[in-house]
């Protein structure tokens, strides 16, 4: 526990955490100190004096919240009249260059500008001279759309970049009111984390290109997810909409907040995982190459099952606790055996030390914890005896090629459940088995544990027009004992002990749970 | 400066009101003057012989949407979704995409207006920072077959032109 | 102030010469970090060229080791930095308010009359270029001229002209 | 058996069983045209065939054509289609047959047989129409319940309960009015009220029994889910209650059976009350000795009525705005003729009664049948257009009002009314 310190906010007694700057503590605590420059990850900078509050009988008498630390009896104003006119003043400064294009502003509706002029200003320009023009859409490169007219020149993305990514490619340039951000010529904006500066940006001057114009943010909905791209399970928003007549599609992903995991920041290629969630994705369900309902499937799947001398299953690691844990069960039902084999997901230094994990799976560590065998010569000997495979969602054209898939299962009845077709390779095209549409991670809840062994639980709040089933309604189908969500998560508690006093993974806390200490560790 | 309201006294409390009936013959007596009157004579009916006798539209009343141009042609919506947003009857869809003439930076790919589903109620015109959709085409009828073709896109409501001239629309708004 | 963001490019790599070379390896010693080199840096390069061009910046971030963003950001900043070509002899004639009170304008004027030069320009033989900048710091003896780093102070269109004479 | 028995069985069973059904059309166009004219509007006047508009009657051809054409729906997840085709089947039924025990003339005497002029000549009298209307509610149950529709089911609940708590102050009203008239045959209640009281009141049930009247009106809305007791519909709570679900031709038939049962309902208070076919003032064995007065007395009037009616014709039957050579006054001249040739034959008619008939013969029976039977479809329509009076003068009740006023006020008392009454039948003797 961090120690607790009592200070004065307007005259009533507030405790705060200490070892904070004003605007952190106080955040905490609900008290809101308007900011556009201090960002948390980055750090003071102190240059939009938004942040100016009065501290009694101080000196000196107003300071700059995010410079300045917490102490213990401090007796800080807020909404004093000479603290008023500063935010005041300070928004009708910024607001002299500004372009009242908040219509066409993606921005509109999570600007700070927008809100604070509500809350702060709320009166009219007094300027008539001409606003000075800047560049209207300027590329900055990484898919990063800049408006040097919109610019607070709070420097947050400058400071990202020199801090944080140490790539610096954007500065801030010439001085006074035609102070502007620009990258030097030729070098824009080049890596993998370039689109965190569209989130740092207070206003809507760095917009993503990917973004742009497709949707207005209030439209959206939002879900607490976890990123399924690699192995570090970044905490993310999935925005999401569903217009009307139209099919419930994710417009983008934004990283969430937390410390543990991924700090503020997410990687470009993670933020564009939504595509593969939105387009290109199976949507039948066929059994010898017709389509049929999904119960006639897997009623059929579970006669073979049961002749079959041995059957394999074939989880994908980027699944969740509960889709293992169901297929586990069902497996030792049947006497089937399991793998988890997925070599392929693992790309060689793509990783860094910052976000990106050369392991693109989600759950590697949970499929570790349920000690699920992943070897290549487990899934070989395990694919020659078997005369029944069922493939979980697993991508296998990752680790093997087409040949090689289809070699192993010349003579194998296959089912294959997966959220996007190709997971097979295209060589079980035409062979006569199965295949059943998934849910994909955003359309699901569940728990992932991440490569440092933190488990994390992600809400789907996607609600796709096709309904598709989850692995668990899959193997519950089947005859797996897990029968559902509660009945899964159950066995994952029974499995892994550390996770035994949450009721629900809904009662996981937000900033998940470390396992390594005791579990993941052994 | 406070609302005026205007108290009416309750009514419904004398025992003569309490045995409804001699409320209820009143009430009948009414009905049935009107309808004698209306029997002997129904020259008096206050209806209008529409469609042979045709209203007579005003300004300010609110017809079927129209989006409007730039003197050069081209549309001055900007695509912000006001109208979107705030429509109640969450009948217009709009895709946004990047304009190239350089007015602005962002214009509608696709205006439609589901009028099946519209109730004219005029809050998009009003939420609309641009004035760039007006509802004054003096166009109240409008039918069709199928609920299709009930859709208006874009181009068609760039094409309509309004039944007023700038005065009498401006003129119209106050009187409203 | 006008915007100083667009960079000229001259097309062709830039490099110190030797003598500025040693310059900045001498001077480079002077500072606990390299960063501090930009603004001499740039100084070396106004010296040898005249202004700055863009491969100038780029070689000097190079250089030093740091953000090419972070040098552009120095060399917008100062306005004593030229960062287009300038005349062999570079007039700045101060426009802060002392000179401007005690007759800067018709000294402007008199270029604009004389030289058709106007403030930000250049004349077309590449010999004088004008431009108005802020303070110099010699309010006292104002109007002030600086051209190539000399200051001619209590200036009149007069003693203008007569040094102009001096430089053709 | 004769064949004037098979002849007479037929026009009885077809008097009670199509009159209801050809009334419909009346009791359409009269709802439409009287809810127009109460609120100032024309009501139906555009649709016609070839210009000819029969005051709105081809309006409700048109609306019957459509039903008939329509896609007959039944929604997947009705469970009981039978049960769900069921229900308006018996709503209209238990409509039609509720009206079978109504005498609509007296008692025809022809060759010295007496006919009693009923659909069905049985004793049962009012009590068969409580059971029959009691029964037609099985149809608003059934409908909303095998609708699957929660509102449909609502508005059956709610009909039924509705008609528990009428049936009771309807029927305790019927009690008070049976010990007044000793018996339970509506043909002897109608004769009873075929005297005359003091020689100038007729002895009609509204004034013997003035507050049996009132009750047995308002509980007879009630049952037939009329205005301002039509909460099993409800359309600003329930959407369309019951009948939700229902469309096409299962819809039309509950519509016609909610216009039939008000047709039945009406004969039954007209009989209750109303002397029943009797002409006041003039008893059938009167009218049936002064024959020849009686059809001379017509043969005046019915002219001097048809000059007054063709002038309101003409004076409503024209366009309202400019317009050159008006079809609807042509439109108007057609109906005046045809109306002229009609009294022009029943003229003739009269005529031949006037030459030829004598007293207490088959034709002066006949005649005076017709006459009662003309009378009783007169009373019956004066009382529809009560129905529909009401309707468009009172609001809907709100259901707790509806339940209070069903047993706070109606039975306290209907229940008085049969003290009262027996205490007074008592006293007399």
């Amino acid at each position: 526990m961090t120690e607790m310190i009592k200070l004065f906010v307007n005259g009533e007694e507030v405790e705060v955490e200490s070892g904070k700057n004003l605007i952190d503590a106080l955040e905490k605590v609900g008290i809101e100190i308007p900011h556009f420059c201090y960002h948390p990850a980055l750090g003071a900078d102190g240059n939009c004096r938004m942040c100016l509050v009065g501290i009694e009988e101080g000196r000196p008498p107003v300071v700059p919240a995010c410079k300045t630390p917490a102490k213990e009896g401090m007796k800080v104003l807020l909404d004093a009249d000479h603290i008023k006119k500063i935010q005041h003043d300070v928004m009708e400064l910024e607001f002299i260059n500004h372009p009242t294009d908040c219509p066409i502003c993606d921005q509109a509706g999570e600007c700070k500008l927008q809100d604070y002029y509500m809350k702060y200003e709320g009166t009219e320009s007094r300027m008539r001279v001409p606003q000075v023009k800047k560049r209207k859409v300027q590329d900055f490169g990484g898919g990063v759309i800049h408006d040097q007219e919109r610019c607070v020149a709070c420097g947050r993305c400058v400071r990202f970049l020199r801090q944080i990514t140490k790539t610096g490619e954007l500065g801030l340039v010439n001085r006074g009111d035609d102070c502007r951000v620009e990258f030097f010529p030729g070098r824009p904006i080049n890596n993998r984390y370039g689109l965190n500066v569209v989130d740092l940006c207070p206003v809507g001057a760095l917009t993503s290109a990917d973004f742009r114009f497709k949707q207005r943010a209030w439209f959206l909905k939002r879900a607490e997810s976890i990123c399924h791209g690699c192995s570090k399970g970044c905490n993310i928003m999935v925005d999401h909409n569903k217009e009307k007549y139209e099919d419930d599609i994710i417009y983008r992903i934004r990283p969430r907040h937390n410390e543990q995991v991924n700090g503020w920041f997410m990687c470009d290629a993670g933020r564009m995982t939504y595509k593969s969630e939105n387009d290109n994705r199976l949507e039948e369900c066929t059994l010898a190459g017709t389509v049929r309902p999904l119960t006639d499937i897997l009623a059929d799947a579970q006669s073979r099952i049961e002749k079959a001398s041995k059957a394999l299953f074939l989880v994908s690691p980027s699944a969740s606790l509960e889709q293992l844990v169901a297929v586990q069960a069902l497996a030792e039902k049947t006497g089937a055996a399991v793998s988890a084999f997925s070599d392929g997901y693992i790309v060689k230094d793509d990783g860094d030390d910052f976000l990106i994990k050369d392991d693109k799976a989600a759950n590697r560590t949970g499929v570790d914890l349920l000690s699920i065998a992943k070897s290549r010569t487990h899934f070989d000997n395990m694919a020659k005896e078997a005369d029944v495979f069922i493939n979980f969602d697993n991508d296998l054209s990752r680790s093997l090629s087409e040949e090689q898939i289809g070699k192993l299962f010349k003579d194998t009845w296959v089912l294959n459940a997966a959220t996007h077709p190709g997971h097979l390779g295209t060589a079980m095209a035409g062979k006569a088995g199965a295949s059943v549409a998934l849910r994909s991670w955003s359309e699901y809840h569940g728990v992932v544990v991440n490569c440092d062994g933190i488990a994390q639980k992600f809400v789907g709040g996607v609600m796709k027009n096709i309904e598709r089933p989850d692995i668990v309604e899959i193997a519950a189908g089947l005859g797996s004992p897990a029968t559902g969500a509660a009945a899964a998560w159950a066995l994952v508690q029974k499995k892994i002990p550390a996770l035994a006093e949450f009721g629900s993974f809904l009662e996981l806390p937000a900033e998940g749970v470390n396992l390594t200490d005791n579990e993941a560790g052994k | 400066m406070a609302a005026k309201v205007k108290q009416l006294p309750s009514r419904g409390g004398t025992p003569a009101e309490k045995v409804y009936l001699i409320e209820i013959f009143k009430g009948m007596g009414i009905t049935l003057r009107h309808f004698l009157r209306n029997l002997w004579d129904n020259s008096n009916l206050y209806v209008r012989h529409y469609p042979e006798v045709q209203p007579n539209i005003p300004a300010h009343w609110r017809g079927r949407h129209r989006l409007l141009t730039h003197s050069d042609g081209t549309p001055k919506c900007v695509a912000c979704f006001m109208c979107q947003t705030n429509c109640p009857a969450n009948c217009i869809m709009i895709k946004a995409g990047e304009r190239t003439d350089g007015i602005t930076e962002k214009m509608p790919v696709s205006f439609t207006i589901d009028l099946a589903e519209c109730i004219y109620c005029g809050y998009c015109v009003e939420a609309c920072p641009e004035d760039a959709i007006r509802m004054d085409t003096g166009i109240y009828a409008f039918t069709s077959s199928n609920r299709e073709e009930m859709k208006i896109e874009m181009d068609e409501m760039l094409s309509l032109k309004g039944g007023y001239t700038e005065e009498e629309y401006q003129k119209g708004l106050e009187d409203e | 102030m006008s915007d100083r963001s667009k960079l000229i490019a001259t097309g062709k790599p830039f490099k110190f010469d030797k003598k500025y070379d040693t310059e900045f390896e001498r001077l480079v010693k002077r500072y606990p970090s390299r960063e501090s080199m930009i603004l001499p840096a740039l100084w070396l390069v106004q010296e040898q060229e005249g202004w700055v061009c863009e491969e100038a910046i780029g070689y000097v971030a190079d250089r030093i080791g740091t953000f090419a963003s972070k040098v552009y950001e120095v060399a917008t900043f100062y306005t004593m930095m030229n960062l287009h070509p300038v005349g062999k002899y570079h007039i700045c004639v101060c426009r802060t308010l002392s000179c401007w009170l005690r007759g800067k304008q018709e000294i402007v004027n008199y270029f604009r009359d004389e030289l058709n030069l106007t403030p930000g320009k250049t004349t077309e033989d590449k010999k004088f270029s004008l431009e108005e900048v802020e303070c110099l710091g010699h309010c006292g003896s104002a109007p002030v001229l600086q051209i190539n780093g000399e200051f001619y102070e209590n200036m009149d269109v007069d003693k203008v002209k007569k040094l102009l004479a001096t430089f053709k | 058996m004769t064949t004037l028995d098979i002849v007479m069985v037929i026009v009885r069973v077809s008097i009670s069983a199509f009159v209801p059904l050809c009334f419909l059309a009346v009791c359409v166009t009269m709802e439409r045209r009287v809810a127009g004219f109460v609120q100032d509007r024309s009501g139906p006047n555009r649709a016609g065939i070839y210009g000819f508009r029969a005051g709105g009657l081809v309006q409700n051809l048109a609306d019957g054509i459509k039903l008939a054409f329509k896609e007959d729906i039944i929604s997947e997840h009705v469970e009981h289609k039978f049960l769900y085709v069921l229900a308006p089947i018996i709503s209209m039924a238990a409509a039609i047959i509720s009206f079978a025990l109504i005498p609509f003339a007296d008692t025809l005497v022809l060759d010295g047989k007496a006919y009693v002029m009923q659909g069905i000549p049985w004793d049962t009298g009012i009590l068969w129409f409580l059971a029959v209307t009691g029964f037609s509610v099985y149809g608003i149950i059934l409908a909303g319940w095998s609708s699957t529709n929660k509102y449909s089911l609502l508005g059956a609940l709610r009909s039924a309960s509705q008609v528990i708590s009428y049936e009771i102050p309807m029927g305790l009203a019927v009690i008070s009015l049976l010990i007044v008239y000793g018996s339970i045959n509506l043909s002897d209640i109608a004769r009873f009220q075929g005297q005359n009281w003091l020689g100038f009141i007729p002895m009609w049930g509204i004034f013997l029994q003035p507050l049996a009247a009132v009750i047995f009106i308002v509980a007879a809305f009630a049952e037939c889910n009329r205005t301002p007791f039509d909460l099993a519909e409800g359309e600003s709570e329930l959407v369309a209650g019951f009948h939700l679900e229902y469309s096409a031709m299962k819809f039309a038939v509950f519509f016609m059976g909610e216009y039939v049962a008000m047709f039945a309902s009406s004969a039954v208070i007209v009989t209750l009350f109303f002397g029943g076919y009797n002409i006041p003032f003039f008893s059938t064995d009167f009218l049936i000795r002064n024959i020849k007065p009686v059809a001379f007395v017509m043969l005046v009037i019915l002219p001097v009525f048809m000059f007054y009616f063709a002038k309101w014709i003409r004076r409503n039957n024209r366009s309202q705005y400019p317009r050159e050579n008006d079809p609807r006054e042509a439109e108007a001249t057609v109906y005046i003729r045809c109306f002229w040739i009609l009294i022009g034959v029943i003229e003739v008619f009269l005529l031949a009664i006037l030459a030829f008939a004598q007293p207490d013969t088959a034709a002066a029976h006949l005649l005076v049948a017709l006459m009662q039977i003309c009378t009783f479809l007169l009373k019956v329509t004066l009382m529809l257009f009560v129905y529909v009076w009401v309707r468009w003068t009172i609001p809907r009740f709100r259901y707790d009002q509806l339940q209070i006023l069903g047993w706070q006020k109606l039975l306290p008392l209907a229940l008085l009314n049969i003290f009262v009454t027996g205490a007074i039948v008592v006293a007399l003797g």
